[in-house]
Formats: C-alpha cells, structure tokens, sequence
C-alpha cells in the first residue's frame, strides 16, 4: 500500500501495463515531451521513448480513428483526448467506429483501445471546458465506461481498461487529479468493470454519485449523519457501462428512497438513466420518487459565482436527500 | 502505355474484372428483386482501379475502402458467395448479415473494410499501418476513397499524421467524377486530387484508373515507396461508374453521352482487345473467363439463398468481446433491460413478418423497393411505384 | 388544405420562409444538382438559385460552422446534414458553439440557424446509418430540438425553427418522407415549440412518441381499444426542447400510467429522461413505473430479421400498457 | 524592410502595441494574484502580428481569433477595461463574465471573439464571410489561429470551402513555433505551413509576426484580394509567445537562450529604436506611450475589480433569444426542473462560500492557485505548493 494522487496512479496503471505487454502504447496532445497536460504521463516518455509514447498533432478523430486501426492491427492503444471536451470532435471515430467494428464486422476485428480524457468543472474555464460527458457515451452500446473517483480505483479500472479487448471510455475528473488515498502497489491489481462500492453503509436513504460528486454524496452522508440523523448508503458505480445496477437496487430495497448526483446536465443524464431503471425495478420498494441532483441546464459560466451556483454542492445533496425522506422523519 | 504481362498474369487479371463485373451486375440484380436490401452501391466500370491495385498487393498488406467495395473485397481473395450472402443478409456474408453491402469485411484476406462513413476509414488506414510499423513488420496499408472524400477533415488530419510519422501506407483516391451528384469542380477547389495532400508533405500522381495496368505500375511503385522507404503517397485514379450513385439514381447531374463517352474506354472490353491483338490471350480464354465468371456468381447467389437467416437470439452477438482476460461479464450486465424481442418465442407477430416479408418494409410484396429517399413507409407500407434509387 | 407527403410539406416550409426572408439560405450536401439526398428540397434551386441554394463538399463540422458564422452575420441559414448518423462530425459545431455562443457572449452574438437532418432505422441500412439521435440533442442547452411525425406538423414547425432566433435541431424520419396528410396552405401557419398534440384521448393508460413511433402508438391505442378493452391517450411532444410537460402530466394524472415509445438506444434515451421526469412531477398519480418501449441495446444489424427484431414495433407498445395495467384490469 | 509610416499612424501603432504588452503583463499579475481565473492564455511577444493586422482593417471588417485573443480585442478597439473586467468575471466584461479569458467577444468593434476549442473559429469565419459575400457588402473577414489549429480537421475543410466559394476572407497563422509543448516540427509534416492551404488551391506566404510592418503590408494586400478578387490568402507570421502556453507552463520543451534571442526581435522594443532612430517619433513620445499604457491598465485594474460579480439569478440569462417572432417561451418552459441554487436565497452555503472566496477553489486562500493540471481540488481543496500552470 502507498498513498498516491490520482495523477500518480493512473500513470502507475499505464507504466505496469507497458511494461508487461509490449503491444501497450499511449498516443494523444503533449503526452510526451510536455509531459501530458494534466501530468497524468509524467515520465513515460523517458522510460518508454518516442515509440511507445506518442506526441500526436491536434486532431482528435483523427488521433482516435488511429488508435481504432492500431487496435484491429493488434495493438492495444491508450488514447489520451486532452479534455472530455474535444472528445465531440473524436465522436463518430467513437460511435460509428469504434463501437460499431466489432458488432458490424462480426466478430472479426477486435478494437481493444482506451480513451482516457478528463472532464468536469469548477476551474472557470468556462462554456468550451468545462463538459460532463458521461450521459453522452453510456448511450453507446458497444462502449465500456468507467469513471472512477479515487486513485485506487482509478489504477485497478485503468489495468482492466488496458487489458479489456472492448473499446473503453475512461473518464476521469480534472478536480480529482491531485486527491490522494491509498493504492494497492500490487502490479496485478485489477478490478472488474460492474462492481460498485459501497463507500458507506446506511438504512435510511441511498446516494449514487460518480466522479467529483461520489465525494460530495460522502461528504453530504456525514452532514446527515451528524445533524439530521440520517443514516445514507453511499455508492459509487464505478463503471457506467457495465452498471452494477443489483448493488443499486439491493441497496434502494433497503432504503426505499434514492438521490442520484451528477455534475452534468439534467436532461437526459446519467441521473435520468438511473432513476429510470431503479424506479422500473424497485417501483414498489419506492417511499418517494428518486432524487436527481444535477449541474444547471445551462453552459458553464466563466464567473466564480455563476460556475459554482451551476455546480452540485453538498447542500444540494442534503436536502435533496431530505426531500427523499420528508414525511418519513 | 505499360507493356502486357505473361499470359497467365493477363489471364488472371481479366479474369478478376469480369468476376466482379459481372458480381455487380448481378448485385444489383438481386437488389431490385429485394434479395438484397438498405442501398448498393456498385462499382461498374472502376474493375481497373480495384483489380490493377490489389493485385500488387502482398497478402500481409491491408486493404481498406469504402461503402463501393464488394469487388475490393474480391480483388483481395475473398469468395463471392460470402460477399453475395451479405448483401442477401445471411448467416454466411462476410459479417454474417449484420454489415450489409457498405460494411464489408474480410480478416482472412486483410481486406478491413468496409465502411459507411465518408472519410471515415482514413485514419484507421493510419492506425492499420501504424500497427505494421510498431511491431517492425513490413506490411502496407493501401487506403481508397473516393473523390468527396477528399474534402473530409479526416482527409487533411490523416495525411498530416502518415507524413509526420513516416507510415508505410498508400492512399489512393478512386476519381470518379463525383461525390453522390456532385462533380469534382463543384466540391473540391483543387480539381487535381493528386496535388491535394501536397500541403501535407505527401507527394501524389495522376494514374488513369481505366487501365490495370497503368494502375499496376503506380502501385507497385507506391506500395514500394511506401514499404522501403515510409514515405505515403496519393495517387488519383481517374475512373467512372457507369451506374448510379446507388441503384437506380435519377442521374440529373450528368448527360447520357459522358456516361457512353466512359464506356468506350471500358477497362475489360479493352484489356481483353489488347491481349488478344497482342496474341498473349486467345478469343477462347477470353470467352472462358466469361464463362467461369457466370458460373461462380450465379454460384454465389444460390449460395447466399440457401444460406440461413440469422436467428433472432444472436442479435447481440459480438457487441462485445466478453472473454477478455479482464474479466468476463455477460451482456445484460452491461446493458441491463435490454430490448425485448430478440428471442423468438418473444419476438412479435408484426416484426416476425416483416422480417420473414421478402422487403425491407412492413407487409410490401417483392419486387422494387419503395425508397426512403424518395417514399418511406409509415403510412403507406406498400409503395408500387419503382424506386428511384437515392442515396442518405 | 392539400394532401402532401412529409417531403413536400417540407420542402414548402422552406420555400415559403425563402420567399418571405431574404436572410434564408439553404446549404448542404446534394441539396441542390441533386435535389437533396431524399427530394426534401426539389426545386429549390430551380426557384431560389445558387446563392441561397447551396451544394457543399462533404465537410459536415465546417457545413455547421459556416451555418454558425452565417447566422452571426445576419443570414438565417438551412443546414441540411443528409442524416443524423453523420451529425456526430459535426457535434463540435453544434454543442460548443451554435448552442453555446449566444450564452458565451452573452448575447452578443445569435445563432438563428436550423440544422435538418433525418435519421431512423428500418431501411436495412445497417450499423453506421440507422441512428436516432434525439436523446444526444436534447441534453443540450442552447439548442431547441424538434421531432415532428406529421406534414402538418413539419411544415408549421419547419416555419417556426426557420424563424427563432435560436439554434435548431431538426430531426425528420426517413420512413416519414412518403408519409401523407392533410396540410394547412396558409403561408403563415406556424407552431409553437412547446406545445405536445393529443393525438387521441382516453382514459386508462398514456403512451408517448415521437417521429416514426408517434405512429406506431396510435396503431398500438387501437389495437388496445378494440382487442383489450384500453383506452389510452396518445400524445406527440412534437418538441423536446422546450418540452411540454404539463400536456403529459395532466394526461398522467388522470391515466395514473405511461408508456414511452422512442427509436433509440435505451440507456439515457428520451424514454428515460421523460420517465424521470414524469416520475419526479407525478410519482404519487403513477399506480405502475413508467413503461419504456425502446429500440435494442445494439447497432442496427443489416439483416432484416435482425433490423426489425431491434426496432420496437406495435406489439411491444401493446404489451407495454398491458403491463402497465397489470392488475387493474 | 518596409517603409516607415507617418509620424501619426507610428506613433498609433506604437501605442496599441504597448498598451496590449502593458495589458497582458497585468493580465498575468492579476491571474497569480487570483483576480482572474479559469486558464490565461498570453500573447506577449505577438503584439506586431496582431496589431499590425488589425491596423489595417476597415471597421466593417471581421476579425477571429483564438482563446489568446485580449489583444486581439484591444487592438479592434475594445477599450481594455472591458476586457480586464471579463477576466475579473465581472458584469462589465465583454461577455458579463460568461466567457472569460479564452471567450472575448465585441460585437460593436466586430471582434467576432474568442474560441476556447482549436480549429473551432475557422468555419465559423466562413461562415462570417460568407455573410459579407450573401449580403453583397464588401467587408472581409481576417481568420486569425496557431500553428497547432492548421493540423485539425476544419483547416483543411474551411480552406476548401473559401476557395471554392469565392469567400472575401483572410487566414492569418500565428506561428509562435509551438502548439502548447510540440514544436511544429514535431506536429506538423509540411513546416512551411504557409504552403500547407496550396492543395486547397489557396496561396501563402511567410511574414515576419515580428514587424509590424511588414505584417501591414501583407495583410493589407491579403485583404485587398480578398475584398476585390474574393481570392483567400494564408499568410504565416513568424511570432513568439514569451510566456508559456498559459501562466507558469513548465516550459521543459524549449530553451532558456531560444526564448532571449526571441526578445531580442521584440516588436515594440524595436520599432520604437527604429521610430527614433529615423526620427518619427522622439524619446519624449516613446516615452509617453508607455506612460499612457501604465495608466490605461491601471484604471482598467480599478474598473475591474469595482464592477459587480454577476447575479446569481441571471445564471440563465441569454441561454435562449426568447424574444423572436416565432412566439415566445419561458426558459422554464424549455428546461423543465432547472438545477436549483441559481437564486441567491437558496444558493448553498457552501456555494456561496466558494463564489466569494477569492479563488477558483474551495477554501483556497488568495494566492497563486492549485492548477487542475498538477493538483486537484476535491480532495484537498487548499494546496500550498506554487502551481505549474499547465493547459487543458
Ligand atoms: C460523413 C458522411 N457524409 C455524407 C455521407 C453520404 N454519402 C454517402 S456516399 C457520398 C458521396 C461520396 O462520394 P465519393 O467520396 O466521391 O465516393 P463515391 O461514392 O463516388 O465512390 C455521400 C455524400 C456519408 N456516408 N458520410
Ligand atoms: C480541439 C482542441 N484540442 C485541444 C485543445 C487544447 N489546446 C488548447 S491550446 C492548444 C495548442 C494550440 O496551439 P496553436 O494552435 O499553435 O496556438 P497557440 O496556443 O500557440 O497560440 C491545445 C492543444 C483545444 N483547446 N481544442
Ligand atoms: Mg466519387
Ligand atoms: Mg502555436
């Protein structure tokens, strides 16, 4: 066990991995010699060199579209789109090739790639930067999508991803980058897609949150704890596609009462996703209807005070959960 | 004008263009008796460019192409009878029926496709020859697309990525005239592809596509630069389709004459000629091959009808490979509630027959298709009137 | 009143705004020489010419982006993308800026332009070109998003996009083009977005959808009416952004059941947003959890078996309501 | 060398180039001191490409750009005060605070902005052309972008379809050598990126970015045959950034000494020598100059800082025009169950905390600020370490 930032342990997930398969190479904007934009590649241009580690031209469905054709020819690519935010320019080498080739070929060509990119806001970079994009790749079939909250996950999902003969959208949160916690340094840690944890158990209500807003849905469960005196299960899916939807529903039978937190937009978001399934499964389990706590339908604004009142914070999380329970305490 | 081959290699050249010539035609038979379903585009008239390309292709390399591509896939080595199964959506097509005539694939004979998608086989070309450079094997990737295509972002980003890391690739575009119905002076500022990646640091060349054998010497001699010295180059290959866009388009956008015009220059009629005035082909050989071409696609017809339609329950087939050593999940654990109706026994009534009407739409008998670009179904299912054939 | 196909009423639309505004332009991919991919504008060109009539090369993002530039500059343009499958090149120029420019520059700037595209399964067209991509465009702010399934319905709306001053998205259904119907000639009928149509009224059970499926449900409310005894209300949002939603509420308050029929992918799809949302506003009317029929989990297959056991079908929307009514009846 | 202009038109160029120099600094030292947010994007050391362009724009003219276009702005004569005042977030900034460093917008001076998303402004210019064009009026648009944006995909699509469309516009490459961390050599096949818009049919040539000039005389005949011949141009301007890609990059990709020969052509620095030298312009006007630059920031600072946050519930204001003739919708209407915290009584504390904090993150005191590129807030919401700066 070490204590690693996100940053640290995802970069740990890609330099196991190329070490223990040479068909393992990282290609995308400033990956190399800058060293990545957000530092998540720090040295592996020096361990690795020019081959295996590839700066590549702005040009992101171009760059993805290559990591496609490098898959079907056998290797297995790790993509990095500078930011969630350019991934819409990458979108049909994603959809309708990516995702499609093994389904439309039948079987014959295999695309094991993963597309890492970071997404989220909260720095004031405003409209063009500050995307959550989760609600727009769990649509896809033929897409795996993981978005993991804290560096021990984002490391054992990152291998997996790696290993995954699936094309796989590995989200990760620009916020999250320098959290830290512990991370298993066992070189074959891995940990299977569809397996939610259950960061806090509790009885009285259950909160779904991914990314950023698994912390936030932590955080709002101690607020209840202490000054409401509600007991919140706190689950982080962990994976979007597959989902663990049974853990979810184990947990809402039990609770009766659901509040999902997302830092996206609301229509049609992961939180609609999700409230649908579990009121389609658990209707009659059902105190109340499911919560959603979104980020505002809106673009983000650059100003500090507009972006962070477009933002889910804790509040929204505690009454939201409140409403859940309202009449019942 | 290039000289003429040995007599085998002339054979066996004529022989491919009169197969998927004679493969088209009949395809697009098959099509207006609804055998074959979505749209078909044919490549009647571009043989040279396919055959003359392939056929100085090593079996390592990569050939990867675009929606026109049954005879590419043919030209590569694979059977006429799995491409013709596709088209008719069975069990034994190239994709087992789940592709259709635009997404044609054939892995045994790298033949990679296939795609739907203008521009969009461009860069995975790149990444197919990427993956030959990294693993230091010495395999090409040859990339055809048509002239629309050059106007694609994919175009300018894919050119840049080959040259910038000296990929062993050849891209050649198939020029013919037109993107759907738009001519080349319409859609494209520089009228001279060949001169259209030059910004990029690659070099191009104007070939003319009617002639295998003018197509041959470029190739050999791209594939060449390509393989021994990682250099990509573009080659335009002037040719024509003598039929529409897809089955059966109005053709507003061109005079019945520039298509007469073409077919005087006919890459079959006068490569069979020249071999025969040259004594490397007999008028024998020449009827044989016509022969065997008719034989082997009507063959492959009977093949493709006899062939099965896919179960309903294998619907979600290959979506995703669920054996990788991450791990094995099933795929309702991916996709939770999945439709229902893909099993049989639940499959209802109404869809069962569609399915088993001999159309792609809801209760329409044989025959000509209404089309979605000119019809469409919902009100009035069966459409009498002969499908003018468009393309979406 | 005429009679007229889908593709005529259409086409009318334009042509009425074209002769009524200067500032309206029509550009896209064979929408000219060609007559438009699915005859949608024959005659345009004929009448209008080649300055407002405008064929382009196959440059979908740069076709959009020279839409968003026009609309800055005063013009009022058409964008014809031939479908919705080839959007997604595009989807920069729709999310990051059409949609967000006239926020971004806090209304500096405006976006009147109208992206028109059809999309939709059922042709045998396999994997790449069988898209229903209203469930991407609706989670985006900024953009107004239309979905009609009638003549009548096109053209009004056709009318309005044409004239908001907001960024359009406007999606048709290929197998709607040879629909017929009735069609108000006067020039100046237009429609408000927002505004659901009640396509049938009764009592037991609302069913929901849009484009191809808004028709599919009025074929499955008869058959429920006359083989099960059900009378459902059938209503056709017509717009999903902005979206009616008092319409169906006050039809689910008093059906105390619904059903939504879409096209589509089911994860994230307009069924579940609009499930959420009826859930969240009605959750104490609803004696069952909202009933999705939605297309599968999967690219569209070529074969025609396959294609149509993936497409939802009026069985499934039977079946559906039935269950939705399990128990009450 | 170009000529000197006359003593007026010298002393106006001298002017603005310093007051953006002058400008960008502060910009830089309110950024470290946590008064702007978000990510900045500097362009000193490119004023004369900058200025020397827009000097010789006609008002009904276009100009488009980048996220690093504050100088951009002040030099189409947005007065500074507005644009400091975006960077503040505040209700006075060209864009009321929703658009920020990367998103500078002014329509009345026709600073068509301001895009956060490489390549993303170069359609859009056509499009803005195209406008001019339609409208029989005879302004030109002048699209301004970097080195790294001519590999996207939208380079190779806009430059077609200006060519092809006749469209009265001017591309204009600032080439300060690198796209973030890659040198061009290292990103771009074809380095003479003036050539790279040729296989479009589009002519180039290099200029030197770095006087102001030189930079006149070349845009002023790039305009000129975009205005009267309707013939795009693509000029390349050699230019440098000083600074790293945003505050405080690393820099680990280029070298202290290539940054100091740079300075030593600094723009301003030497066409003021050059101004005296010739006796243009005298020391007491050079000097003037930087005084009035000193002056105008300073109070573009106090502006700043004494215009008001935006309130809360305009959160949602020009999302949508709501006012237009095809009738009118509440935004409610359009959004049914919008996010709540928007209305500043039940705008969480914690929110409100954050919002008033002088920093983009939680808690953080003022301050250099922790940087998403190396920290990270979620977790640890005040870092103390110096942030390295780094892009998204
Ligand atoms: C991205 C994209 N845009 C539009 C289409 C519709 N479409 C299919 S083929 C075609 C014309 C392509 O012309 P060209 O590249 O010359 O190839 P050809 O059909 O002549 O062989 C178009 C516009 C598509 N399939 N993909
Ligand atoms: C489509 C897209 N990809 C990546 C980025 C991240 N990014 C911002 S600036 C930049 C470098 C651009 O370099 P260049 O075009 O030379 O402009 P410069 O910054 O040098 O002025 C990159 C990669 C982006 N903003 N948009
Ligand atoms: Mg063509
Ligand atoms: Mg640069």
């Amino acid at each position: 066990m070490a204590t690693l930032r996100m940053r640290e342990a995802l970069r740990d997930a890609m330099a196991e991995e190329m070490r223990r398969d040479e068909a393992v190479l990282v290609m995308g904007e400033d990956v190399g010699v800058f060293q990545g934009a957000f530092k998540v590649t720090e040295g592996l241009l020096d361990e690795f060199g020019e081959r295996r580690v590839r700066d590549t031209p702005i040009s992101e469905n171009t760059i993805v579209g290559a990591g496609v054709g490098a898959a079907m020819g056998g290797l297995r690519p790790i993509v990095e789109l500078m930011t969630v935010n350019f991934s819409l320019l990458a979108l049909d080498q994603i959809v309708n090739h990516a995702a499609a080739i093994p389904y439309m070929f039948n079987g014959q060509a295999r695309v094991p790639m993963v597309v890492r990119m970071p997404g989220g806001g909260g720095h004031q970079l405003g409209p063009t930067h500050s995307h959550s994009f989760e609600a727009l790749f769990l649509q896809v079939p033929g897409l795996l999508v993981a978005c993991p909250s804290t560096p021990a996950d984002g490391k054992a999902l990152l291998k997996t991803a790696i290993r995954d003969d699936n094309p796989v959208i590995f989200i990760e949160h620009e916020s999250l980058y320098g959290a830290r916690g512990e991370v298993d340094d066992d070189g074959d840690e891995i940990l299977h897609f569809g397996e939610a944890a259950v960061r806090r158990e509790g009885g009285d209500v259950t909160i779904v949150g991914i990314l950023k807003m698994a912390h936030i849905a932590e955080e709002a469960a101690q607020t209840l704890a202490h000054e409401h005196g509600v007991e919140a299960e706190v689950i982080d899916p962990r994976t979007l596609r597959p989902l663990d939807l049974d853990t979810i529903l184990a947990s809402v039978r039990k609770t009766n009462r659901a509040v999902i937190v997302e830092e996206g937009w609301p229509h049609g978001g992961v939180g609609a996703n999700l409230a649908t399934l579990i009121t389609e499964q658990a209707f009659d389990h059902l105190d109340a209807p499911v919560q959603r706590v979104t980020g505002a339908d809106v673009h983000m604004p650059y100003s500090r005070r507009l972006e962070q009142a477009a933002i889910p914070h804790e509040e929204h999380v505690v009454s939201a959960a409140l409403a859940a329970l309202e009449g019942s305490i | 004008m290039a000289d003429l081959p040995d007599a085998s290699t002339a054979y066996e050249l004529l022989a491919r263009m009169a197969l998927i010539r004679r493969f088209e035609e009949e395809a697009g038979r098959q099509y207006q008796r609804a055998k074959a379903g979505g749209f078909l585009h044919l490549a009647i008239g571009e043989e040279a460019t396919i055959v003359g390309t392939a056929s100085v292709m090593r079996e390592e390399d990569y050939l990867i192409g675009t929606y026109r591509t049954h005879g590419h896939a043919i030209a590569r080595g694979t059977d006429p009878k799995h491409v013709m199964a596709e088209l008719f959506g069975r069990v034994d097509g190239t994709s087992g029926g789940r592709g259709g005539s635009m997404h044609i694939f054939d892995a045994e004979h790298r033949f990679m496709g296939g795609y739907g998608i203008v521009g969009g086989n461009l860069p995975i070309a790149a990444g197919l020859a990427l993956s030959s450079d990294f693993k230091g094997e010495d395999a090409v990737t040859v990339c055809m697309f048509g002239d629309g295509a050059s106007n694609a972002g994919n175009f300018g980003e894919t050119m840049n990525l080959a040259a910038l890391w000296s990929l062993p690739i050849l891209f050649l575009v198939e020029n013919n005239l037109y993107g759907m119905g738009t001519s080349v002076e319409r859609h494209s500022a520089q009228t001279d592809l060949s001169k259209k990646a030059e910004g990029y640091g690659i070099p191009g060349q104007r070939i003319d596509g009617m002639d295998v054998l003018a197509v041959r010497e470029s190739v050999t001699e791209g594939v060449r630069l390509a393989r021994e010295e990682r250099r990509p180059t573009l080659l335009e290959a002037f040719t024509y389709r003598y039929r529409g866009h897809s089955a059966a388009d109005p053709e507003v956008y061109r005079e019945r004459e520039e298509v007469e015009e073409w077919r005087e220059k006919d890459p079959i009629e006068n490569f069979a000629r020249r071999c025969v005035e040259a004594g490397v082909l007999g008028e024998r050989e020449v009827q044989e091959v016509r022969d065997k071409a008719e034989e082997t696609v009507l063959a492959a017809v009977e093949f493709a009808d006899a062939s099965p339609e896919p179960a309903l329950d294998t619907l979600y087939e290959n979506l995703y490979v669920v054996d990788s050593d991450a791990g094995w999940y099933a795929v309702d654990e991916r996709s939770p509630e999945p439709h229902r109706g893909e099993r049989e026994e639940n499959m209802p009534a109404a869809a069962r027959e569609l399915a088993e009407a001999g159309a792609a739409y809801a209760g329409q008998p044989d025959g000509p298709r209404p089309n979605p670009a000119t019809h469409g179904d919902a009100q009035e299912g069966a459409e009498s009137e002969i499908a003018e054939e468009v393309e979406d």
